[in-house]
């Protein structure tokens, strides 16, 4: 599964894009985002605040309990800031 | 229509190709956020996105405004990479038979915009640089289309 | 500023001017009204109007709303004359630091306008000429301003 | 004092712009239009629906009500229709 980081996200995670085979029993955003944190402290200061953790799954705005079952692409990012 | 570019846009020079030759308009409202130097010492702003999402986002976004207002034509522009104070970042054009349609729409259209579009902006001073935080006036904007 | 003419405008060039050298905009809405052809045998529109008081009455109008708004820049300019099927007939330009200034102050303009400047629209056909109606809906329109 | 009619109201009473001596007793933009109407049919008909009627006292918009005393410029025309 591809991942992508933007913003903060990215220079905290210190990573724009990355290709991860997950374990089988990470099926959703959540569980993702726990496998993620216990990486390494980068990623572990990006998911700190959820509440500013936004999430797309193939390149559609989802929610944190989205499943990512399947999904090609999971990118992570700070609420957007464009217009 | 929707374009995500680093090249500058000709707000005239756009209105003319989506009016050209035709009599059936009426009402042209557009919208263009510049880079706005709030504190007098920004030297760029950065713009990022999130490049395939982007287009589709903005897709669906003008998809959803065509389906709820009555629109002859639209466009979205966004611009990304450095931008300097006073320099255009995003167009939006609604065109419709009615200005009340336009105005909304183009109000629509920013909102969405806004609160979905993955653009990310990084404002760099002679301090460092410092990506800027999501309004919460931008999500009350946003919401108004969906209690009706 | 307000202008009574003859001659087409540029919206961009408008624009451009209207925001040269400023770094304190952020926000600029536009609004172009055309000549729309309704029933397909539109040959002309004659824009009459009152010397004299059309430019105080679009003074007024602009100051009301450069009062209400916290506007950086405004401009109206409105055409007279004998114009054809698709040509600019009106151009509202609002620049506002925040975008729901500029929507509201450009929307305020235009309700304005429409129920208090003193222009008056005939259409020309091959039928012969007939002058245009005022709308309820723009009475309904500028009215929600004084509501509040 | 001078009177000015615009759009079909001018159409109707033939005239762009006149200057009237008025009677003493004509003081009100409605004593005006009466005193006009009896003038000839084409005023007759301009004014016959006074609903339509819109008016101006020194370039500003006036109520029918509103006196013209000392006014140097009273105009007639329909609802606006510019924009």
């Amino acid at each position: 599964m591809k991942l992508l980081y933007f913003a903060w996200v990215k220079q905290k995670t210190g990573t724009a894009e990355e290709d991860v085979t997950l374990p089988p029993e990470v099926t959703d955003v959540t569980g993702l985002i726990d496998w993620l944190r216990r990486r390494d402290e980068g990623y572990e200061a990006a998911f700190e605040d959820l509440k500013v953790i936004r999430c797309a799954v193939d390149q559609e705005h989802a929610d944190l309990n989205a499943s990512i079952a399947g999904a090609q692409e999971v990118a992570f990012f700070p609420p957007v800031t464009g217009g | 229509m929707i374009r995500v570019q680093t090249e500058d846009f000709d707000i005239g020079a756009e209105v003319a190709a989506l009016s050209k030759d035709r009599h059936d308009i009426g009402a042209v409202v557009t919208f263009s956020g510049t880079v706005r130097d709030k504190t007098g010492d920004l030297l760029a702003l950065e713009l990022e996105h999130y490049p395939g999402m982007t287009e589709k986002e903005l897709v669906r976004i003008e998809r959803e405004a065509q389906e709820r207002w009555p629109l002859e034509a639209s466009l979205i522009v966004h611009r990304v990479g450095r931008l300097a104070p006073g320099e255009n970042i995003v167009l939006v054009v609604t065109a419709s038979a009615h200005r009340q349609a336009a105005f909304e729409a183009a109000e629509f259209l920013m909102d969405y915009l806004k609160t979905r579009a993955p653009f990310w902006k990084r404002e760099e001073t002679a301090s460092g640089g410092d990506w800027v935080d999501a309004r919460d006036s931008d999500d009350t904007a946003a919401a108004r289309w969906t209690k009706k």
